[in-house]
């Protein structure tokens, strides 16, 4: 039953905010949502962790199992932090007069009704159900990329929506084509759909549609993923909506839009029995993470850099899912999860950066660790997380993707070596200035909220020298789940 | 036999579909272009309709009531007044121009048959041979996307395609569960709704609906 | 073994008390070729003398190191001497070090040579300095390429068994050390401070090299080094001998041919003494910037040498 | 080893990664009293240090002890830590921890007196630096290798950037980590092939795969490039004259004397340890990079004019040797000459410990200069001899040392190189007989140019007249200073008059590498490497009779005649006015060399024009590698970049197109 108040209690609170959004505590209750969902996420797990993978509802719409467990809790953890760095953040904004009241009220209730549908995405046992929720999640973040109303937001947010809507659209057809198939062998109506009875009977379902499918699926969620060439709306919209929706936009939206992927991968391995399907996202997930290192090198924007860097992340996640394996899969999913907590923190300093120098040119921030030291050294340290820098826990999920590459397709890893290479001097060379040097700038007049860039970073670093038993151990029955 | 009588109809009604997609494609007004859609949105309703009876499939009956609802009558209306209120019927040049886009859409409609040949085989459904022409309407809609230089009309693009999408579904498999069926509508209504929201916007900041006015974000 | 260490002491004595000695005789020599009258053969020693009974004049600043520096010099020539088997052939001291220690020792000399000069702060101290260390860059490893030669062939760095190997053993023809020999000729002169590459008798800004750096020096300092210096030259004659001529010098503990010995020591010295003023005259100084390309060849045939034993004689 | 000695070491190793753990405790207690500057100077630094002497002294016992290894319960899930110590390990704890006994204390001195912010990180930064290093000494799984590798790298980076108000430094700073960045990334490739391909990390999974020479071959050039550009191997080397005179003093010596090692620590274990098959054109390619590098260090060295950059360049002329040494050890090791390779190995060792000593004590040196004037440009220093006599001597003994004269412990380690030089005749391959004589005039040119540097470096800076009136007022370095120094000084000396010794205590190590040893034909203190007959050298006897001699000398002088001294002004030549102008500039001093060398570096002149005002020439002698490799690789990416920056110029069409394009393609792709 957890698993309703999981989905119930942040739809509730979008429709609360949407009619009350406007008074003064409005963020504090927004906050208040996000803790209860992740409480209900907890609860949701404990169970899981417990009695292990459950179908709840009907003929089992809702399907939980340690893939999407671990991504629920994620993602209503860093719901929650975003919520809690967004409460000072937005209040600035509106004191610096860039929001008024109604859209506060706007942002708020979008906000919970987006996390509600990403939370549906994951945990939603219908392919159906799942593109539904898919769209419904970028319908519920085109205003809030737009949120500010300047020309800018507005051109990211239209071409968010309709290069969004486009691939999603691909994904329709890809799902169609996926009914068409299972139709066949579950007879038609609602179960057909259902990913557990898919998987039950992947082996037989037709090849030549399922590849069809995959490609039309692989294009349409690829799309929200930000896998180059489909990618050209991530940046933009990262870069002029709200930091806290840039946050959580590249911490969760892509992760979810992968397991999506993911999702049909499994199937379409089960029906084809060749690594076709692994190839073509190992071929995406190359050419992104060439294609973003070499365009972070010319950034000036720092929001719009962090972008292109999670589209780098996103690249490495996706080619180690290609990769397949074990090993590989382990490393994808722990790659997730070390990408989100420290992107979304590096957001948050970013955030408060920003904010404190009113500009997001790179060429404006310098001297952070003069202005405040806090903030300063949170975007030190994340930067160098997310540079894949040991002891944080990024470098181990590159460490074991990068390895197994060289061992097991050795022509890929020079244009990893490359991208790494470059992305890491345009970063790392960007970033130095912002943080050390000196500065005209006074000292940041309000108290930045800076517990969840600290929680976030703690984090990665213990997960970069130990990983908890049981967390490895959904890690390890996910990879396996995904086959390998 | 009055099934193949039914089955000539739903083709007649594809041939239709793809027509209209056609003349959408070549159309320069955007009027011109929504009541295309509108027509378009008809023939759906209508062949979907056909297909609901006589295959007995009685939940193809909602859809195609939801199709007549948001496609025929809704949206159109809804863009009349908005084409009206914004006065952005002036003819715009199309990226290519029409010919050539012409061209560009037999090719892609042989490509999308051919696609569609080895999957129709297979599949169990009456109207499976449509399912091509379902292929080839989703393509020559994003063909137009691409071409077309206004917000509006990249819209119109964009439903047009799920036309196309649902006609798939329709001729493949008598339609996707009713669950899904209403979440996508469901969805493709809000989207609509949130574009309203959209243009209003975008015409109060650029006093244009033109999209060379949104090509600030970029690499320089 | 005390007769060893006995011979050892005597033996570098000898050469302390002989070094100035061959000094004469290449100024008398150097002064009959030049048609000058020469001054007696003892001249050196005088000379020492008398440095050694005047008052020592120091620069205000100059650090101890430049009070030091001497002591150490002539302490390392010594050592260099005791090595170098000049009359018999069994030295106790030779294993505390072997020809690349012997390297080791007069680049020991050198660096204190250069730092005393430039401690007092002078133009011509550090000018004297720069050029020394640039003449020794590359006669040193010169002076190893040739010691290596002769070493490969004796497959050891012992100076006494190297000259074991080429005296006592049957008498082989050795082509590489024929390019060794020039090398050695080349370098000797270099560091010796002789004519081409130096003047010993100048203080011409613009020639001179090691008088430049020995400018500051008075008295006693200056007898010491000077010392050094003769220590130095007889050295590097004794060097030369053992390696290229090393007939005569007495094997391993018999004593009757020490005598013989050391008329054949005295014998070689004047010759060679004789052959190096010949050559000064002769020849005339080259340009500062033609040292290194001098100094160049030396190296070059050095290795021309190691690698001809290579081909050859493997 | 014996079971006695396994019962009475159980479990070193623990010992070992304890002391990690304290030195990681003081840094982030240091952390808690971050501006209590005196406490932190005055407790917590020479508590460090003996964390550093106890790393010594596991080191030493680890030698003779058996390996031992521990699994620690942090990690990755399936790849814990992997701890172990042998031989290997143990001998380059010893060298970590002599060197950083040394300079820590020093370090106390130094950062009392150092005008920077708050203390409290950097001494965090340091002890993890130190902690970083020997865990990678210890580690015994790629995974906790890498960490560790890249903590070090991390730390020493924030501590090269602790004044990083200046953009020079900040620069400075941005190319280590890079550079040191993209070879960890290859070392990550290097472990990639060495596993077995199953997720096992290992290395002792390591130490059993099987390999194809292909991919042996590519293990090892993938760990000569990682592991070279950590070492300052060229054309990796350009962060190494950057990153080092940025860094604080101490910190210069422990990144120098240290850090460089442990990269030859790494080669030698993936080399002799983790891969089981060799060849014999490694060690061509070996020899060749470190001759290359060793020449174009010491040449760059002679012609620098920042002391603390003159003592970079020379740091990698010495890697330079060692990566001979190295590469002459694989020759003979593929070439069946164990003995040999004994030797050379022996050599590379002692190398490295000598040079952890002396270059740990030049750069303090330095640091205590760099305090007393505030002046790193040796063209504002000179004569400091008369006013920090101590600092003075004991640089003098590092100078010489590093410029391998006898009696110090610079010229053992050459000598023995040298020997196996000597002992070459007879490799099977040919050409091998013709590299070997040019090998060794080149070691033996770089020798001697090592010299030039120093006599430039201690001659400018201590000598002559002070180039600047503000040095009348250095003051002398304070005496934690001076210990540290007398310390590292000592080191220098001892390791240069024991020789035999010391080899019977690498022998061990030696041994677990090459399968041989190098046996002493000599007594205790003389050094026979193979006998007696062929080489020996006897540093006490040596120094016994210069020193005698020296005194008979002295006594005799003063006894027969006077020890009468007259003070005057230098005569010169008679010349009148004197000042310290005249005397040889930094530039001056190296000018020869840059004439002989032009062509290796790019010379930039200023040079006055006759009407100016107040004419000066100033000259900058340049890597011309910086400006052929580094500069068209970054016009290279940028250029791709801007091509890729095409790609999105910002019409919605367009990206329409792009994803149109993709689909349609696919399409084809998967229905050919």
């Amino acid at each position: 039953m957890e698993i309703y108040w999981v989905l119930g209690i942040p739809l509730a609170g979008g429709i609360f905010l949407a009619l009350w959004g406007c008074r003064k505590h409005a963020p504090e209750i927004n906050a208040l949502f996000s803790l209860l969902t992740l409480v209900a996420a907890a609860v949701l797990t404990a169970r899981i962790v417990a009695e292990g993978p459950m179908m709840v509802g009907g003929e089992g719409w809702f399907f939980i199992d340690s893939f999407n467990v671990f991504l629920v809790t994620l993602t209503a953890f860093v719901a929650f932090t975003t919520a809690l760095f967004s409460r000072p953040y937005m209040r600035i904004e509106q004191e610096h007069g860039r929001l008024n009241a109604h859209r506060l009220r706007l942002y708020h209730s979008s906000y919970q009704i987006f996390i509600a549908a990403m939370l549906l995405a994951l945990t939603t046992n219908n392919m159906g159900i799942l593109w539904v929720s898919m769209e419904a999640a970028t319908l519920a973040t085109v205003l809030l990329v737009s949120l500010y109303r300047t020309p800018a937001s507005l051109e990211a947010a239209w071409k968010y929506f309709i290069l969004c809507g486009v691939g999603i659209a691909q994904a329709l057809f890809g799902t169609i084509l996926l009914y068409f198939a299972a139709e066949k062998v579950l007879g038609s109506g609602g179960t057909a759909l259902l990913w557990t009875h898919l998987n039950g009977v992947k082996a037989q379902l037709e090849p030549t549609v399922l590849q069809l499918a995959f490609v039309f699926l692989l294009v349409g969620y690829g799309t929200k993923v930000g896998l180059a060439p489909l990618h050209n709306w991530l940046p933009d919209a990262h870069a002029e909506g709200p930091t806290p929706v840039s946050a959580v936009l590249s911490g969760l939206l892509l992760n979810v839009a992968l397991y999506a992927v993911m999702r049909s991968k499994v199937l379409v391995d089960g029906a084809l029995g060749n690594d076709m399907a692994g190839n073509l996202m190992m071929g995406f997930g190359l050419l992104s993470v060439v294609l973003a290192a070499f365009l972070i090198k010319r950034q000036t924007d720092v929001k719009r850099m962090f972008a292109y860097s999670s589209i780098e992340h996103m690249g490495l996640i996706t080619f180690a899912f290609g990769m397949g394996g074990p090993v590989a899969n382990f490393a994808a999913l722990l790659h997730m999860t070390m990408h989100s907590l420290t992107k979304s923190a590096i957001f948050f300093a970013v955030g408060h950066a920003t904010q404190k120098a009113g500009t997001q040119l790179m060429d404006g921030i310098r001297g952070l660790i003069k202005t405040n030291p806090t903030i300063g050294w949170g975007l030190m340290l994340g930067t160098i997380a997310i540079l894949g820098v040991p002891p944080f826990g990024v470098f181990a999920s590159e460490f074991l993707i990068i390895t197994t590459a060289m061992h097991e397709h050795p022509w890929a890893t020079p244009f990893l070596l490359l991208a790494l290479g470059v992305a890491f001097a345009s970063i790392f060379g960007k970033v130095q200035p912002m943080v050390f040097g000196e500065t005209e700038l006074p000292r940041l007049s309000h108290q930045p909220a800076l517990a969840p860039v600290f929680i976030h970073l703690g984090l990665v670093l213990m997960l970069g020298l130990f990983i908890p038993p049981y967390l490895a151990g959904w890690y390890k029955q996910a990879a396996q789940l995904l086959g390998g | 036999m009055s099934l193949t009588y039914h089955l000539q109809v739903v083709n007649l009604l594809a041939a239709l579909l793809l027509l209209i997609s056609f003349a959408m494609l070549s159309q320069r007004r955007i009027i011109g272009l929504v009541t295309l859609f509108a027509w378009q949105g008809a023939a759906l309703a209508l062949s979907t309709a056909i297909v609901a009876w006589s295959t007995g499939q009685h939940h193809l009956y909602y859809s195609a009531g939801l199709t007549l609802i948001l496609k025929v009558i809704a949206m159109p209306w809804f863009f009349y007044r908005l084409v009206k209120k914004l006065d952005v019927d002036r003819e715009v040049e199309p990226m290519i121009n029409i010919p050539t886009t012409m061209l560009i859409g037999i090719v892609l409609v042989i490509f999308a048959f051919n696609l569609a040949l080895p999957i129709s085989q297979m599949s169990g459904t009456v109207t499976r041979s449509t399912l091509g022409i379902a292929m080839a309407c989703v393509l020559l809609a994003f063909l137009m996307m691409i071409t077309r230089r206004k917000a509006i009309t990249q819209v119109i693009g964009f439903l047009a395609m799920e036309n196309g999408l649902f006609f798939a579904a329709t001729s493949a498999s008598y339609g996707m569960p009713l669950v899904v069926e209403m979440g996508v509508a469901l969805d493709v209504l809000v989207g609509v709704f949130v574009l309203g929201i959209f243009f209003f916007q975008i015409r109060e900041t650029f006093d244009s609906l033109d999209l060379k006015h949104m090509e600030k974000l970029k690499e320089h | 073994m005390t007769t060893g260490i006995l011979l050892q002491i005597a033996q570098t004595l000898l050469a302390i008390l002989l070094a100035p000695l061959l000094m004469g005789w290449v100024n008398q020599c150097r002064a009959w070729l030049q048609g000058r009258s020469a001054p007696p053969i003892t001249q050196p020693y005088r000379t020492l003398r008398k440095l050694f009974h005047k008052d020592a004049v120091i620069a205000h600043d100059a650090s101890p190191l430049f009070r030091f520096a001497p002591y150490m010099i002539f302490a390392c020539m010594a050592l260099a001497a005791g090595i170098v088997p000049t009359i018999a052939n069994d030295l106790p001291f030779s294993p505390a070090a072997d020809v690349i220690a012997l390297v080791g020792i007069f680049a020991l000399a050198r660096v204190f040579l250069a730092l005393a000069a430039m401690d007092t702060g002078t133009s011509f101290g550090s000018l004297g300095a720069r050029r020394e260390m640039l003449v020794s860059f590359l006669a040193e490893p010169a002076l190893l390429m040739v010691f290596f030669t002769a070493s490969l062939i004796s497959q050891s760095t012992e100076l006494p068994i190297i000259v074991e190997t080429l005296a006592h053993r049957e008498f082989v023809i050795y082509p590489s050390m024929a390019f060794a020999a020039v090398a050695f000729w080349m370098i000797s002169v270099a560091e010796n401070a002789r004519i081409p590459v130096d003047n010993p008798t100048t203080h011409l800004e613009l020639t001179m090299i090691h008088e430049a750096m020995i400018l500051e020096y008075s008295a006693r300092h200056l007898a010491l080094i000077e010392w050094a210096v003769a220590l130095k030259l007889f050295t590097y004659s004794a060097l030369g001998i053992a390696l290229f001529l090393p007939w005569g010098i007495a094997a391993q503990g018999d004593f009757n041919a020490l005598p013989l010995a050391i008329l054949a020591l005295v014998a070689k010295m004047a010759l060679g003494g004789a052959v190096l003023s010949f050559m000064e005259a002769i020849s005339a100084k080259v340009r500062l910037f033609r040292a290194p390309e001098f100094l160049g060849t030396a190296f070059l045939l050095g290795v021309l040498g190691m690698l001809i034993h290579f081909l050859l004689e493997v | 080893m014996t079971e006695s000695s396994m019962t009475q070491f159980p479990d070193l190793v623990n010992w070992a990664w304890a002391g990690v753990l304290y030195w990681l405790v003081l840094g982030f207690g240091a952390l808690l009293l971050q501006r209590q500057r005196r406490l932190l100077t005055s407790l917590v630094f020479p508590l460090g240090a003996l964390g550093a002497l106890f790393m010594a002294g596991v080191g030493l016992v680890g030698l003779v002890a058996p390996p031992s290894a521990v699994i620690l319960p942090i990690g990755l899930p399936d790849l814990p830590f992997h701890l172990r110590l042998d031989a290997l390990s143990a001998f380059f704890l010893v060298l970590l921890g002599g060197a950083s006994f040394g300079v820590t204390v020093y370090a106390v001195g130094y950062f009392r007196n150092m005008r920077a912010g708050p203390l409290g990180l950097l001494v965090l930064w340091y002890h993890l630096f130190l902690g970083g290093m020997v865990t990678v000494l210890l580690a015994d799984d790629a995974y906790a290798f890498m960490v560790a590798w890249e903590v070090m790298a991390l730390s020493s980076y924030f501590l090269v950037t602790t004044d990083h108000k200046i953009p020079d430094i900040r620069r400075a700073g941005f190319l280590y980590l890079l550079i040191a960045h993209v070879g960890a990334v290859a070392l990550l490739l290097c472990f990639g092939l060495l596993q077995g391909g199953h997720g096992d990390y290992t290395f002792n999974s390591m130490r059993l795969a099987e390999m194809t020479p292909f991919w042996a071959s590519a293990v090892y050039l993938l760990a000569l490039f990682g592991f070279g550009a950590k070492a300052g191997l060229v054309p990796m080397h350009v962060w190494l004259p950057e990153a080092h005179p940025a860094a604080p003093s101490p910190v210069s010596a422990l990144m120098s004397g240290v850090m460089l090692k442990t990269a030859i620590y790494g080669l030698l274990r993936v080399t002799f340890d983790l891969l089981n098959v060799q060849i014999g054109w490694w060690g061509t390619l070996a020899l060749a990079l470190g001759l290359l590098t060793a020449l174009y260090g010491v040449i760059f060295a002679a012609v620098q004019s920042d002391m603390k950059r003159l003592l970079a360049w020379s740091s990698i002329e010495n890697i330079g040797v060692i990566l001979a040494a190295f590469g002459l050890t694989l020759i003979f090791y593929t070439d069946g000459k164990g003995a040999l390779a004994a030797l050379t190995l022996t050599a590379l060792l002692y190398h490295a410990l000598n040079h952890a000593f002396f270059k740990g004590l030049l750069f303090v040196g330095t640091g205590s200069v760099l305090h007393a004037t505030g002046e790193r440009r040796m063209g504002k220093l000179g004569g400091l001899i008369r006013f920090m006599p101590w600092t003075a001597w004991l640089t003098l003994v590092g100078a010489l040392a590093i410029a391998g004269l006898p009696p110090l412990n610079g010229f053992v380690s050459e000598w023995l190189l040298l020997q196996a030089f000597l002992l070459t005749p007879g490799l099977t391959q040919p050409y091998l007989n013709m590299v070997i004589p040019v090998a060794a005039a080149s070691v033996a040119l770089a020798a001697a140019l090592a010299a030039y540097v120093m006599v430039k470096f201690f001659g400018v800076v201590f000598l002559g007249q002070p180039r600047d009136p503000a040095l009348h007022h250095a003051h002398e370095a304070s005496w934690p200073e001076r210990l540290g120094m007398i310390w590292l000084a000592a080191g220098c000396a001892l390791l240069g008059l024991f020789p035999a010794q010391v080899i019977d205590r690498l022998a061990p190590v030696v041994r677990l590498l090459s399968g041989q040893t190098l046996v002493n034909d000599g007594n205790w203190l003389m050094l026979a490497p193979v006998s007696a007959e062929r080489a020996s050298y006897a540093p006490l006897i040596f120094f016994a009779v210069v020193a005698v001699v020296l005194l008979l000398t002295f006594v005799w002088v003063r006894r027969i005649y006077h020890g009468r001294v007259r003070r005057a002004d230098p005569w010169d030549c008679g010349y009148p006015e004197q000042d310290a102008r005249m005397q040889d500039t930094a530039e001056g001093f190296g000018q020869p060399i840059r004439q002989i060398f032009e062509s290796f570096m790019r010379v930039e002149r200023e040079r006055p024009d006759p009407f100016d005002r107040h004419p000066r020439y100033t000259s900058a002698s340049l890597d011309k590698l910086w400006f052929l490799l580094y500069e068209p690789i970054a016009r290279l990416a940028s250029w791709i970049s801007d091509q890729a920056g095409r790609l999105q110029h910002g019409r919605i069409q367009w990206y329409l197109i792009y994803s149109f394009a993709t689909l349609i393609f696919l399409l084809v792709f998967v229905t050919r």
